[in-house]
């Protein structure tokens, strides 16, 4: 058995070396290639829902609305990165500032909320980041002077609150839901974009039937997000959060307002789930607490550690698998998600560094798993 | 050929009551089939595990599949709600044989049918069967704030008046009912009305029976499951009322219950006579040769007929004719669910 | 030989921190390592004690080969360290530190009796008995490291920097009491900054360079040797 | 001496955990410019007073007070700002990151870009051309594309954020030099041996641009060729301008350094002077040297 | 809110709190005790606890105890129960260490950091739930009631029934039991070694791995004899039932310190307590809310929880 895994864990170990040259080479090949294999990448990308590609597409459920749901997943993993990955603060209850997003869109533009103002969406938006960022104040304000894993319960317990609330309070319309979640725009498509498959000018850009707008306007937020994350990575700030992650205190004396920094981390980071939260319910027009269970969050940290803390390519990878393999494997229905926890313990057992780790992490724990541990 | 869809819970804790109804679109289906073989209709299993949630992905896929012409449900409340505007959009005929909240009628979703009685009726009958025929004194009422249960509690809670002496809100899953027992014990009631499904029904009167809690158990058709008396146990189910706004499938017309039994192996449930008009009103259409699903809709709109349940014609809303709705009593005796009377009509 | 490393490779990672060290130890015997920050004095010792995994060479203990034992079994065999860092429990109390240094005897008499001793060894340790190791101070809890170590009764004692972080009078007294312990019957092997002291008490000793043993020879010889007066005991 | 002013004023310092008091009523100030050893016994409450100095922990009674403001309650980061730096007994570096970045972490102490001058690098300050970005890139596209970036940076500037990154690398790089570690500036901090943690800890406390740094036993682990080397550190930082305060066992280094001395004794201040006053003062022999230093 | 009705159910409210409470605070102990040693939240608890209700439901429908059947005599009551403990307490501690064996350690042999650990516990968790959720077709499973509950006496008004005297005192002799072992016996001391410091703990001659087996082991039983006092007082159980007694118990854990074993007591009762009078006056739809809000506030003014960790390090 140990000789199997053995055997198994040095093939790994092949690959994985042959995707550390990858990315060697890839870092030295000149600026003008890279930059234009990125942006092929990137209108790759766009255009993914008109292609078809036979392997990827899903049997049972609707390309395009995996693929904003991927997006969306991808989103979330971006901002949980900031807190989790770079940060380092364990938060379990990361689907609470997704709630509070969604339901800020629903309640303010629905026709059917206990709250009838209507706003449209790009008001509702805005709004809704605003109230998540200020909740993310509100839960970090008090909690965040605690350590590590008493973080993680506490936060824990807000993501339950939150869904709890919403379940119960009158104003969300308890179990039953808000139907009537605003769509971005009720535009419709233009003529000239009639050639790409699936568009049929005249349609509804957002609508649940056709949801390219919905990839689209889920895709360039990403990118968006992506860039904003990066440049906060590359700068003070992430160093900063780096040393936080690393000891606290030590940060503090020289000289990191660490209360400070961990309260942007979560800010930031609730700002971004509150974001996807009314991305992915607009699409879904419906909202109820049923979409905001606990499991749904501690996958995501599950997503987010898999596909390598710290690297946000790493994160998006994990978060897209999260989000692409159950529905692609539709079939397997029941066993679906025992086959994804056997998938989790066995991938952490082989790639205990992520499936794409930040390159800090990955020296790391190289390093960690040769030093092992005397006898046996 | 064309397709019809059933869609509501094949899994889950409420698994059962989709599955009888699933059952009955099934029997009309393979009955359809075998006298149509030239043109068979294919009957779509969409699974929701009764929860809304999943409900509006499930009815994109629905809408998708251009041959998917109607649908055979949604069978709960919740899921109705968010997914027949979805479906109503495109044009996708529903005709729900189990569905009873009211408001769905007033969504605005001109492709929905109700084959049957709503809560509008269910919950008054039922509060009067309470009062006249078990002359309850004070009342618990809880419920599990679904579309459904809520719904008809809040009905329930208007025609018992000041009979209701508390409430409660449980949840869904919820299988620990210590503190709710703990307050209805308290509070002195001399009877519980449960607003919601057998998943939480079962496990409650259990232990509420088990800590020796002796008010009787009243509740609607979410409940009326044979799964129900086996969960609570039969010695504890005793003398539950479960109401419903179904005939009893041994008085359905024609021989639905000796069909139903010869092809499911088991006797009919609730709401499987009801499916398999909703079915069988499709099917008619559907050979009527209205093959897209306006035609099909226009079909439905204007269908006018008999079926083993009761006599179809819908309304302008979508509903079914009061005249044509009976809301029924039924009491666990000897651990089985077994028609009563019929409730009295406000 | 009570002890013998045999061509003996450490990394750490891809960084190997120990070039193949072979050195031994005689029963009976203090034997000193000094060298450099780096040197891979430490490391020697965690490879000894078991803390890290030999990469090629062997270790012999007492005619047996102990290369890939567990460390926990080493200490059923007699070796005994006393880590860099001191490595206090935090959570116990001074006391509860020093009966966990006697984790694997059973003799509840020679326990308490070698208790005894720790606490007569260091006074300040009696002081403090009941507070926990965390909060003592780095001079107190490289005391209770040292008499941590001492409560295993050991054949090989490890000593990894005893006198770091010790006060002048303290350091007399600590290199005093590793030759009493020695001249009671326990081998020593001894890694120290103080290099004048260890050298000048030592019966042998071995100057670590970046991994490699580059001299031996004895105390007094290495004390007066020039190159190593040069580097390691300063400008006198 | 005594006409430089007082830059740390210790004032009635008591400290007291639960049974112990680790700090009795102590009394001393350090002076713009020396150096002052801080030594007694073990558990003489020496680090405890570091620690009340950087914040760490809070005075039962007493004040404290730096270019005469009071830090007593101030937060810990913001004494940092204030100009005081410390090291620890107990290493107590980023393990995860490298020398370098460790470093850089000091120096940000200095720097003011946060989360909004990060994300949207608004200020901008005119650029001086050796400062643009290169235009490298043979092909077309990846040319154009950073000859894009170069007019932006000619029309915008560079954000003070860019600026302020290189400041922190270069600085970074010189203190590594410093203290002589530079050739490790890439590993990882975890890995750097037990020596080269304590310099490295020291690097990074000077890069918050102290006036007063404490240093906690930075000799410990060092051979006396090393203490050596560490002694004339010491002087060069303070050559530099900053105050030091520095616990130490090693007489000789203490006596080799430091200005003034202070010597504590179960919580209590027993002497104070120069170190040739200090060296013969009995009760100093007494509680803390035992024999004469030469010997040790 | 219904002030008035805590006010008149105050002792009756703690009563039934304290049953739920103890059950809470043994399975507390399984997080406590492998959180202190591994610094690790292990998720699959939940399900080591899940586990235990369901064998008891086979030994019982074993024996022809299935749902519906009337209970035996004092005598056989209480042997059923014996045996659910024993046959329990063995599954649920097999399966933590099972989960120990295939989760965890290949990743302890590679020093894999905490992050990773928890990854793996989720997965081990899931995979679990899923697997007897497969098996059972998510169908709940109900079991004979055994115990009719018989007020025993009064105190304040509130009945306390024999049931509730049982599962409070078998909580605390086991709470009890597993406190001496921990404090008292070498071994336990071994465990707080490798708490605290796992590598010197090596230096002393701990069997580090030992000891993590024992600490699982230990947990696990705990969960399993804590999976028996729930199907006798609840009755029914689902693939489902370990996740909200999981979370609850990992709040009293740390509410009480974790790593602290009084802790996890303490924590467990007054979390049990706290949310039945919260049940009360806001109603049963508030009783998770009242649970963590209660949680945030005490963390507030005990940030290490109210008795602070003691199996783990004290933080320096
Ligand atoms: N945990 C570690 N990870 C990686 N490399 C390490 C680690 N510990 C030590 N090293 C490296 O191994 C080499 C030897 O270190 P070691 O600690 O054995 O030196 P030492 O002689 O004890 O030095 P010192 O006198 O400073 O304690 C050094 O180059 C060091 O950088
Ligand atoms: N949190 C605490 N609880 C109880 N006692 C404490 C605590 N912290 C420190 N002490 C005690 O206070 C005294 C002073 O400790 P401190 O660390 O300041 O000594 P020091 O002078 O730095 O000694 P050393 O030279 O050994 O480092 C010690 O006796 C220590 O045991
Ligand atoms: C199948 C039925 C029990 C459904 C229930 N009448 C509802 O409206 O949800
Ligand atoms: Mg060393
Ligand atoms: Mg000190």
């Amino acid at each position: 058995m140990m000789a199997v895994l053995d055997s198994a864990r040095k093939a790994d170990e092949g690959r994985v070396r042959a995707v550390t040259g990858l990315r060697d080479r890839w870092a030295n090949l000149p600026y003008g290639w890279r930059i234009s294999v990125l942006f092929a990448f990137i209108i790759f990308l766009y255009a993914l829902p008109g292609l078809e590609i036979p392997l990827i597409s899903t049997p049972d459920t609707d390309f395009t609305s995996v693929l904003f749901l991927c997006a969306v997943y991808v989103l979330v993993a971006v901002g949980l990165n900031v807190v989790i990955g770079l940060a380092g603060l364990l938060d379990l209850g990361y689907i609470g500032f997704y709630a509070v997003g969604a339901y800020t869109v629903a309640i303010l533009g629905s026709p059917n909320s206990p709250v009838v103002i209507q706003f449209p969406w790009v008001v509702c938006v805005p709004i809704a980041i605003a109230v998540t960022m200020v909740s993310g104040v509100i839960l970090g304000w008090p909690t965040l002077r605690l350590r590590g894993d008493y973080l993680a319960i506490v936060t824990l317990g807000f993501g339950e609150i939150i869904r709890v609330f919403a379940l119960n309070s009158d104003i969300t319309n308890g179990n039953r839901g808000i139907t009537g979640v605003p769509v971005p725009s009720e535009g419709t498509w233009p003529e000239w974009m009639d050639w790409f498959p699936g568009i049929t000018a005249g349609r509804p850009i957002f609508s649940v039937s056709n949801v390219i707008g919905f990839y689209w306007l889920a895709l360039t937020l990403v990118f968006i997000c992506m860039l904003g994350v990066r440049r906060l990575e590359r700068s003070r700030v992430g160093r900063s959060w780096l040393a936080i992650r690393e000891d606290e205190d030590a940060a503090e004396v020289m000289g990191v307002p660490t209360f400070k920094y961990k309260l942007w981390a979560f800010a930031i980071g609730a700002a971004l789930g509150g974001l996807s939260g009314a991305l992915f319910f607009s699409k879904q027009t419906f909202i109820n607490a049923q979409g905001f269970d606990l499991f749904t969050s501690i996958l995501w940290v599950a997503a987010v550690v898999i596909g390598g803390a710290g690297n946000q390519l790493g994160v998006a990878l994990g978060a897209i698998l999260l989000a692409y393999l159950p529905e692609r494997f539709r079939e397997f229905a029941d066993y679906r998600l025992l086959i994804f926890g056997v998938a989790l313990i066995v991938m952490t057992i082989f790639r205990p560094q992520g499936l794409l780790p930040s390159r800090r992490r990955k020296v790391e724990l190289e390093d960690r798993a040769k030093e092992g541990a005397v006898g046996e | 050929g064309s397709k019809i869809a059933f869609f509501g819970a094949l899994t889950g804790g409420n698994a059962q009551l989709g599955i009888n109804i699933r059952d009955g679109a099934k029997l009309a289906v393979d009955q359809y089939n075998k006298a149509n073989a030239d043109c068979k209709v294919e009957l779509v299993e969409k699974d929701s595990a009764g929860d809304p949630a999943q409900a509006s992905g499930l009815a994109t896929s629905v809408v998708q599949d251009a041959k998917i012409l109607g649908v055979v449900g949604p069978a709960f409340s919740g899921e109705s709600k968010v997914a027949n505007p979805i479906m109503s959009k495109e044009g996708v005929v529903i005709i729900t044989p189990s569905a009873t909240n009211p408001a769905l009628a007033d969504q605005g979703d001109k492709t929905f049918h109700r084959a049957l009685g709503n809560d509008a009726s269910q919950g008054p009958g039922l509060a009067l069967y309470m009062k006249d025929v078990m002359k309850v004194q004070k009342t618990f009422v809880v419920d599990d704030a679904s579309e459904y249960g809520k719904g008809l509690a809040d009905q329930v809670k208007k025609t018992l008046g000041s009979v209701v002496t508390a409430n409660a809100v449980v949840k869904e899953q919820q299988t620990d009912f210590g503190a709710l027992v703990t307050q209805i014990n308290s509070s002195g009631a001399d009877s519980i009305f449960w607003g919601g499904y057998y998943r939480e029904a079962a496990p409650f009167l259990k232990q509420y029976r088990d800590a020796g809690g002796k008010a009787k158990f009243v509740a609607g058709d979410g409940v009326k499951d044979q799964a129900f008396v086996d969960g609570a146990g039969a010695a504890n189910a005793e003398g539950a009322i479960l109401t419903c706004p179904c005939v009893p499938p041994e008085k359905a017309g024609g021989t639905f219950a000796a069909d139903y039994k010869a092809a499911v192996g088991r006797d009919a449930g609730t709401y499987s006579a009801e499916a398999f008009d909703a079915a069988n009103i499709l099917l008619a259409g559907i050979k009527a040769g209205n093959s897209t699903r306006e035609k099909l809709e226009t079909f439905v709109d204007g269908y006018t007929g008999q079926g083993v349940t009761t006599s179809f014609k819908f309304q302008e809303n979508g509903e079914i004719d009061p005249s044509a709705v009976a809301i029924w009593a039924y009491k666990v005796a000897g651990g089985k669910i077994v028609a009563d009377q019929e409730a009295p009509k406000s | 030989m009570l002890l013998e490393l045999d061509n003996v490779t450490v990394s750490y990672g891809r960084i190997e921190a120990l070039h193949g060290i072979s050195l031994t130890v005689g029963e009976g015997e203090i034997v000193a390592l000094i060298g450099a920050n780096g040197a891979g004095k430490s490391t020697t010792m965690r490879a000894i004690s078991g803390l890290r995994p030999v990469g090629q060479g062997k270790i012999h203990f007492d005619g047996q080969d102990i290369t890939k034992m567990r460390a926990d079994l080493r200490v059923i065999r007699g070796v005994s360290q006393s880590p860099e860092g001191r490595g206090i429990f935090p959570g116990m109390t001074v006391r509860e530190n020093l009966e966990m240094g006697a984790y694997t005897r059973r003799v509840r008499a020679e326990v308490d009796e070698d208790l005894q001793r720790a606490f007569d060894l260091f006074p300040r340790l009696k002081e403090r008995e009941k507070q926990a190791g965390g909060t003592l101070s780095g001079g107190e809890q490289q005391m209770l490291a040292v008499g941590r170590a001492l409560m295993s009764r050991p054949k090989l004692l490890l000593l990894d920097e005893p006198s770091m972080g010790l006060a002048p009078m303290l350091i007399q007294q600590i290199f005093d009491i590793i030759v009493e312990i020695n001249q009671q019957g326990t081998t020593v092997l001894l890694v120290e900054q103080n290099a004048q002291q260890a050298l000048s008490r030592a019966h042998r000793a071995y100057v670590l360079e970046t991994g490699r043993i580059v001299k031996e020879g004895s105390g007094n010889d290495l004390l007066t040797d020039p190159a190593v007066k040069d580097a390691y005991l300063g400008v006198a | 001496m005594s006409e430089r002013n007082n830059l740390l004023e210790v004032d009635n310092v008591t400290i007291r955990f639960g049974g112990v008091t680790a700090l009795d009523g102590v009394d001393f100030s350090v002076k713009e410019g020396e150096i002052l050893g801080l030594i007694g016994p073990n558990g003489a409450g020496k680090t405890t007073c570091f620690n009340a100095v950087t914040g760490v922990v809070k005075p039962t009674s007493g004040a404290i007070r730096f270019r005469g403001k009071t830090l007593v309650g101030q937060q810990r980061h913001k004494i940092t700002r204030l100009g005081i730096a410390r090291t620890f007994q107990n290493i107590r570096l980023f393990p995860e990151m490298t020398a370098l970045e460790n470093v850089q972490v000091g120096a940000d102490a200095r720097h003011k870009t946060s989360v909004v001058g990060a994300l949207f690098r608004t200020w901008r300050v005119p650029v001086k051309p050796h400062e643009l970005v290169e235009v490298d890139a043979k092909s077309g596209f990846g040319r154009a594309v950073q000859q894009v970036r170069r007019t932006g940076q000619r029309i915008f500037g560079l954000s003070r954020h860019t600026l302020e990154e290189r400041a922190a690398k270069e600085k970074a790089t010189e203190l590594l030099k410093l203290v002589g570690i530079e050739h490790r500036a890439g590993e990882l901090a975890r890995s750097l041996a037990y020596g080269e943690q304590r310099r490295l800890e020291i690097a990074r406390a000077l890069a918050t641009e102290p006036g007063l740094l404490c240093l906690d036993e930075p000799a410990a682990g060092f051979n006396p060729a090393e203490k050596e080397s560490l002694l004339e550190l010491i002087r060069k930082i303070r050559d530099t301008g900053v105050t030091v305060l520095l616990i130490e066992h090693d007489m000789r280094l203490v006596m080799g350094v430091t200005d003034r001395i202070v010597v504590l004794e179960f919580g209590k201040k027993i002497a104070e002077g120069t170190p040739a006053e200090v060296r013969e003062n009995p009760a100093v022999i007494a509680a803390y040297l035992g024999v004469p230093t030469d010997a040790a | 809110m219904n002030f008035e009705f805590l006010g008149d159910n105050f002792m009756s409210l703690t009563v039934t709190g304290l049953t739920q409470g103890a059950i809470y605070a043994l399975v507390a102990l399984g997080y406590t005790l492998v959180y202190g040693v591994l610094r690790l939240i292990n998720f699959a608890h939940s399900e080591v606890f899940m586990i235990g209700t369901f064998v008891t439901t086979i030994v019982w429908a074993g024996l022809g105890f299935g749902v519906g059947a009337s209970a035996p005599g004092t005598f056989g009551v209480l042997g059923l129960i014996a045996l659910a403990v024993v046959a329990a307490g063995a599954a649920s501690g097999g399966t933590a260490l099972i989960v120990e064996r295939v989760a965890y350690r290949p990743l302890r042999k590679r020093n894999a950091p905490s992050l990773i650990f928890l990854i793996s516990a989720i997965g081990a968790s899931v995979a679990l739930f899923e697997l007897v959720g497969a098996i059972t077709d998510r169908q709940p499973r109900g079991m004979p009631s055994l115990v009719q509950p018989k007020v025993q006496f009064t105190i304040f008004g509130a009945d306390v029934t024999n049931l509730q005297i049982g599962i409070i005192l078998s909580a605390l002799a086991m709470l009890a039991g597993l406190d001496i072992f921990i404090n008292r016996t070498r071994l336990g001391r071994g465990v707080r070694a490798v708490a605290q410091n796992p590598d010197v703990a090596a230096l002393m001659g701990v069997n580090k791995d030992r000891v993590i087996m024992l600490i699982f082991v230990l947990g696990g039983m705990m969960a399993g004899a804590a999976s028996v006092l729930y199907d006798v007082k609840v009755g029914i159980t689902t693939y489902s039932v370990g996740f909200l007694i999981g979370i609850k118990a990992f709040t009293a854990a740390v509410l009480g310190g974790i790593g602290n074993l009084r802790g996890a007591l303490l924590g467990g009762l007054l979390l049990g307590v706290v949310e039945n009078y919260g049940a009360g006056v806001f109603g049963n739809e508030w009783m998770d809310v009242v649970a963590f809000v209660m949680l945030v506030v005490v963390l507030l003014f005990r940030p290490t929880g109210l008795l602070g960790e003691s199996l783990g390090r004290a933080r320096a």
